[in-house]
């Protein structure tokens, strides 16, 4: 079940073919003197064009350190980072990213947010204009281009904020964490939607999340991270048909099996992050102990 | 790849110890019969003059006691009006609610009165700041007098171990993550033994795994005590894993549109979820809630 | 000061409004309608106590009545020295805090925005804040030509310091992946400076300004008290309306002490209620839809 | 088979000198007991086999075991004999380890669950276990008898790291070049170059030469007792005018926060009064008041009393009505809710109050000083200008500052031990 659906090719596909984004052993250390903290190390994967990457990991652990890196917010400490076969020097348009809570500008009305980019640049003819009004639609905000921000609902924002970064027309969309704070219907209605907007416009999608569920249902690829210093610790190819519905995914099979895998792994992962005295991932080490508490997993240790 | 023979028993016993069942499975845990409750005909507008908004119209239902009733609906339909009413924090406009056959709100009595037998549970959550766990815990028999201290703040602590919180005592909630600080929530609201537990989304800002836990430890506590508890969510399955009975409501104005019976047995665990049974009453519930969800999100509604 | 409208109404010897009239009020204005009276009749009978009771309340007795307040202030207001000393006082804290606006509120972003101007700039922000600006009197009067400058300097410090600090705050609450998104959407660094660090940071500006006016109203009635008051050069009637106030209770007229005293407070509202509704109109865009349960 | 107490006393006194375990509460090493498990090994015997990861924690009672980690470069072999741990590498990272005893052992296994829950909320004793676990028992001070003892080594350490830093970092140079830009452009333009107008000015070596002379030109230095009779006189009037303040702002204001009644009463003629400037009052004081100390304490009275008041009224304002009514739900009465909630919850808001109402009474008293009286720092301030003693009112202006720095700061300090849980939860922010 998905929104309601409008011609989705409308969207301009990016011409030149973009070759994805490479991670070459990126290391990214806070604070000088005796009193740093490495939160990237050793850290190599790559983003194929036009494919879903989702990155998965315990709370924590250097996920959107990697996303502001990627996006050009930070430099690393070490390692390099190409994006379409060129260094990354800082942000672009080419890279677009949606955060965690919205990060819609308080003080402009929708429409003044969504045309924001092309307006900044200078580059706001009318086509421009016809493809704001057009995404505004498709987002199903035509009757809230006046209002502001704080009058919008989640779901609202978050397609505003859609709109806004689709006007860039970027070669990778970067997602953080995306549909979290969302009550679980409209998060169903985004996941499904943005699945099948995804599949649509062949874009390349970095998306990263806590939630295994949202992994397996949009993912090509998940690179399943550590625990702090962050790196790439499994890579696992979903195979799953497309175009995939979230009702289905829950009797499937396969899925059910990918989903133990990951569980497993990130088990692992939090255990450390816990010991090492992360507390939110605490709870996650509690639920997992008892959600694995009976039947004997291929995970047991060896004795 | 296993590590030869080595037999494996438990620590500083000869022969093998017998398996101590958890308290909540065993049979002797009764719930009381009180918490029924009725409510009928219930009215509530919002605003006045002609920004007034009918929230509730007309909503009739019936709780038995020692019942887990789930209320689900598209945000923003006044599912949290019916609760408000029901604790005591607003008032109905007509109708009544009745508690055990005595009049909570209605005709007469325009607000029913807060009381330690409805406690609510927020949906982000109200623990005290400026208190450590153990205290938050200890607070409404402490207010009450009806327990000596000593003895109240041992029968804390067991309920915080019997929760698998014991080492939070002394910690302020600010320190602990949302997990802890939910189920340390339910173990204040439970230590009043009220006869409804209201509670509103409480697990809306969890990852799904804390969010299992969470529902584990509400069935477990609730088999000890057997208060009638009342939940608002918006997560469908959820509903169904944790509802004795699930009623759809309405976009706005609010009114039971559905109500299914889950007829699975408690205690439900992790073989709940993956049962046929369950993903039957979920795929109903499912179609139901989407026509509401369909219908909020052609009004553009804003979250309730 | 509200009670003036009160006073409005017994003076103007129109007919009192209807009692009924006052019932239909809201509880909330009711009440505040009896809070004044009673404070204003306390205020009567404390202070004319000496008449009627013979004897005079030890505190309150002294303070001069509200009948010849409003006796005082009908002369006063067809006095145009009066009017002179309320212009006198405004133009004053007019140049003192548009001054300390236009130097205080962009010193306070830079310092915000860039930290090695912090780490220089506020270790001496930090020593000179504690001192009470009235101490700066002195020191202004010697080290400006005039005595109206040198009031507009003690005001310009009296208003400076809170207005760099709302400033600081200001800059430092903006969401910095607000910025971020900017920057990858290629705007420059003007376009953010205008289209998302003022907007952004305006709203705490006004409020800041809104607390800062109010110290300077402070500042100039004892700026003018000190100044014009103690020495002998400031002879001339418009020197505003602290220092009406000074000569009035040098001269003997008590009643005018508090025509002052209400004056100023009307005066310091005034100018806060004006920036607030600057203020309210800057940030309409927090204003969230209309609440729905 | 001993009866439980027994086996928790043997199983306690195996962890006894495990560090991080050994003063662990009893119920905690309840726990502990029910979950392990006891083996016995003979010699050669593997233990764990180098491939999968061990979740468990081993403690050796008796013997010694093997411990070899292969692939690294050299064979790193440790041996764990009895009383020592190892095992547990989801906590410590270590890959393919291989464990085999060495001639008969007796080994306790403990399943990592029952230890993450009897650490969950002791950093420390994590910190420890893992120390130890890794071989690297002698990294931070290994066998800390007391948990204390470790703590004061940690702090310690972190106060070393933090001088240090703070020399590193840039911070203290630009001070300095703040600090010297502004005393040398006082000394510049009012000294050197006497540019007009400036030269009108006290020079920062007049000030400093006269402020520390055994006996100062003008009569006041800091070893004429004169100058801290002035200092004396001005605290007073500020502690006085401070604490009643206070004693009254507080209830006044949570009152104002809690009642309808009393605020629809009183806060219309509190809103009424409080626009008037202090310094306006001043002759009214004056009148009021007979002698030199009664007006000038009211005013600075006054003045912190608004903004006391005010600022507590604020902070019940502020409090989530969902406390209120989650407390009254537990059965609390409207007393209660005040003690418990109200108060507590205001406490913060209180405290900014007190902060602003120290300052602003520094302000009034500058005012109330230079007006009228004999003592105190504003006077001294006004009469040096009219007996023409300038650098005297400099240093009567920096006294004032530092007196109002010093005041604002021990409120500060005071109110920081106040909130202890405001303290620990805004420390448990990580970056």
């Amino acid at each position: 079940m998905s929104l309601p659906e409008s011609r989705l090719d409308a969207v301009k596909t990016p011409e030149t073919a973009f070759q994805g984004i490479e991670l070459v052993d990126v290391e990214k250390t806070y604070g000088q003197g005796a009193r740093t903290r490495t939160v990237v190390r050793q850290c190599s994967f790559r983003i194929d064009p036009g494919r879903f990457t989702v990155m998965i990991g315990p709370s924590g652990a250097g996920k959107s350190t990697l996303i502001r890196l990627i996006a050009g917010f930070e430099p690393p400490t070490s390692g390099e980072i190409r994006v379409g076969g060129r260094p990354v020097r800082g942000p672009g348009k080419d890279r677009q990213v949606m955060f965690q809570e919205t990060a819609l500008f308080p003080w402009m009305t929708t429409a003044a947010n969504v045309s924001y980019g092309p307006k900044a640049r200078g580059e706001f003819g009318p086509e421009a204009l016809r493809l704001a009004d057009a995404l505004t639609a498709r987002m199903g905000l035509e009757r809230f281009r006046g209002m502001y921000p704080a009058q919008l609902s989640g779901g609202m924002q978050r397609r505003a904020e859609l709109a806004r970064a689709m006007m860039n027309d970027p070669s990778v969309m970067i997602l953080d964490e995306p549909f979290r704070g969302l009550d679980s219907m409209t998060k169903r209605l985004m996941l499904e939607y943005y699945a099948t907007y995804g599949e649509a416009s062949q874009r390349t999608n970095f998306f990263v999340t806590t939630d295994v569920d949202e992994a397996i249902f949009l993912a090509d690829r998940v690179l399943v991270m550590t625990h702090i210093p962050t790196r790439v610790r499994a890579v696992v190819e979903i195979d799953l048909p497309r175009p995939r519905r979230l009702a289905a995914l829950v009797d499937d099979e396969r899925a059910n099996a990918l989903k133990a895998e990951l569980l497993a792994m990130l088990h692992e992962e939090a255990a450390r992050a816990f010991a090492a005295g992360g507390k939110e991932t605490a709870d996650f080490v509690e639920a997992y102990r008892r959600h694995h508490s009976s039947p004997p997993s291929a995970t047991r240790d060896g004795s | 790849m296993t590590s030869g023979a080595i037999a494996w028993r438990p620590a500083g016993t000869q022969r093998a110890a017998a398996p101590v069942l958890p308290r909540s499975a065993r049979a002797d845990a009764l719930p009381r019969r009180r918490g029924a409750i009725r409510i009928a005909d219930a009215v509530k507008y919002y605003g006045t003059g002609e920004s007034r908004v009918l929230a509730v119209d007309h909503c009739s239902l019936d709780i038995a006691a020692g019942e887990v009733f789930v209320v689900i609906g598209p945000s923003g339909c006044g599912k949290t009006t019916l609760l408000n009413a029901l604790a005591g924090f607003h008032s109905l406009d007509a109708g009544s609610i009745h508690l055990d056959g005595e009049l909570l709100c209605g005709p007469g009595r325009e607000k029913a009165p807060i009381g330690a037998d409805r406690i609510v549970v927020f949906q982000n959550g109200a623990l005290f700041p400026w208190k450590t766990v153990l205290e938050n815990v200890a607070f409404g028999p402490a207010m009450r007098g009806t327990i000596p201290r000593t003895e109240l703040l041992e029968r804390a602590r067991r309920r915080l171990a019997e929760a698998g919180l014991q080492g939070y005592e002394e910690s302020y909630p600010g320190e602990t993550s949302s997990g802890v600080k939910r189920r340390v929530e339910i173990v204040r609201a439970l230590m009043n033994d009220p006869a409804v537990l209201l509670l509103d989304e409480p697990f809306r800002a969890l990852d799904a795994l804390t969010k299992a836990m969470m529902h584990e430890a509400l069935i477990a506590s609730y088999l000890r005590t057997g208060s009638t508890v009342f939940f608002i969510t918006h997560d469908i399955e959820e509903a169904v894993f944790l509802g004795s009975r699930v009623a759809i409501m309405t976009s706005r104005p609010c009114r039971p549109k559905k109500i299914l019976s889950i007829d699975i047995p408690y205690p439900r665990g992790r073989e709940t979820v993956t049962s046929r049974r369950f993903r039957e009453l979920v795929a109903e519930a499912m179609a139901a809630v989407h026509e509401e969800a369909l219908k909020a999100y052609a009004l553009g509604e804003k979250e309730g | 000061m509200v009670n003036s409208a009160v006073a409005g109404v017994a003076e103007s010897g129109a007919r009192p409004r209807s009692t009924i009239g006052i019932l239909r009020l809201p509880r909330a204005q009711r009440r505040a309608l009896v809070s004044y009276l009673a404070a204003l009749l306390v205020w009567q009978l404390g202070s004319t106590s000496g008449r009627w009771l013979g004897v005079e309340l030890p505190l309150l007795g002294r303070i001069p009545a509200p009948s010849d307040v409003l006796g005082a202030w009908s002369h006063l207001i067809v006095d145009p020295g009066y009017w002179q000393s309320w212009l006198a006082s405004s133009k004053r804290v007019a140049a003192g805090f548009t001054a300390a606006v236009l130097t205080g509120v962009p010193l306070g972003l830079i310092m915000a925005l860039s930290p090695p101007v912090w780490d220089v700039v506020f270790p001496v922000f930090e020593l000179l804040r504690p001192i009470p600006p009235l101490a700066w009197v002195p020191a202004a009067i010697i080290f400006w030509p005039t005595q109206e400058l040198s009031i507009d300097a003690v005001i310009f410090i009296g208003a400076f310091f809170t207005l760099v600090l709302n400033a600081v705050s200001g800059a430092r609450s903006i969401d910095p992946r607000l910025i971020q998104v900017a920057r990858s959407m290629g705007a420059s660094r003007a376009n953010i400076l205008t289209r998302l660090v003022l907007p952004a940071v305006l709203p705490s500006v006004v409020v800041g300004m809104e607390v800062s006016i109010g110290i300077t109203w402070e500042v100039v009635v004892a700026a003018e008290m000190i100044s014009g008051g103690g020495s002998s050069r400031g002879a001339s009637s418009g020197g505003g309306l602290g220092f009406f106030i000074w000569n009035s209770y040098v001269g003997g007229s008590y009643p005018q002490i508090i025509v002052g005293m209400i004056s100023i407070g009307i005066a310091g509202y005034l100018s806060s209620a004006a920036l607030r509704v600057v203020a309210a109109r800057l940030s309409r865009w927090n204003a969230p839809y209309g609440g729905r349960a | 088979m001993p009866e439980p107490s027994a086996r928790t006393q043997l199983l306690r006194a195996t962890l006894g000198n495990v560090p991080g375990l050994g003063d662990l509460s009893s119920d905690a090493v309840d726990s502990i007991v029910l979950a392990a498990e006891e083996g016995e090994t003979e010699d050669g015997q593997l233990v764990y086999g180098g491939t999968e990861i061990v979740t468990h924690l081993y403690v050796v009672r008796a013997g010694r075991v093997r411990l070899e980690r292969a692939g690294s470069a050299a064979e790193r072999t440790r041996w764990a004999g009895s009383g020592e741990t190892f095992g547990w590498h989801t906590l410590t990272g270590i890959r393919g380890e291989r464990a085999t005893s060495d001639g008969a052992t007796t080994l306790l296994r403990i399943p990592e669950r029952a230890l993450l829950q009897a650490l969950a909320s002791a950093p420390l004793r994590r910190e420890q276990l893992r120390a130890s676990v890794g071989g690297r028992a002698g990294a931070i001070g290994a066998r800390a008898k007391t948990s204390s003892e470790a703590q004061a080594s940690r702090i310690f350490r972190a106060m070393v790291d933090r001088a240090f830093q703070w020399f590193r970092s840039p911070a203290p140079y630009r001070r300095l070049l703040g600090y010297a830009l502004f005393f040398g452009g006082w000394y510049l333009t009012v000294e050197a170059w006497a540019l007009p107008h400036f030269d009108r000015l006290p020079g920062i070596t007049e000030v400093v030469h006269e402020w520390l002379s055994k006996d100062p030109t003008f009569g006041l230095s800091v070893y004429t007792p004169e100058y801290y009779a002035h200092i004396g006189s001005s605290l007073r009037r500020v502690g006085i005018a401070f604490s009643l303040a206070t004693a009254l702002g507080v209830p006044v204001g949570l009152a104002l926060g809690s009642s309808t009644t009393f605020r629809e009463y009183v806060f219309p003629v509190f809103e009424l009064l409080r626009p008037v400037p202090i310094p306006a009052w001043i002759p009214l004081a004056i009148l009021v008041f007979s002698g030199a100390e009664a007006p000038i304490v009211f005013l600075t009275f006054l003045a912190s009393f608004f903004a006391t008041a005010l600022n507590t009224f604020l902070g019940v304002r502020s409090i989530d009505p969902k406390y209120v009514l989650a407390a009254r739900c537990l059965g609390a009465s409207p007393w209660q809710v005040f003690r418990h909630i109200v108060v507590p919850g205001a406490l913060p808001f209180v405290l900014t109050g007190l902060q602003i109402s120290v300052g602003v009474a520094w302000f009034s008293i500058a005012a109330a000083e230079m007006c009228s009286g004999q003592l105190g720092l504003g006077y001294v301030i006004n009469t040096s200008y009219t007996e023409v003693k300038f650098p005297t009112i400099v240093i009567g202006m920096l006294t004032l500052g530092i007196l109002g720095f010093a005041t604002s700061a021990l409120v500060r300090l005071v109110g920081e031990r106040l909130v202890v849980w405001r303290a620990r939860e805004l420390s448990m922010e990580r970056p």
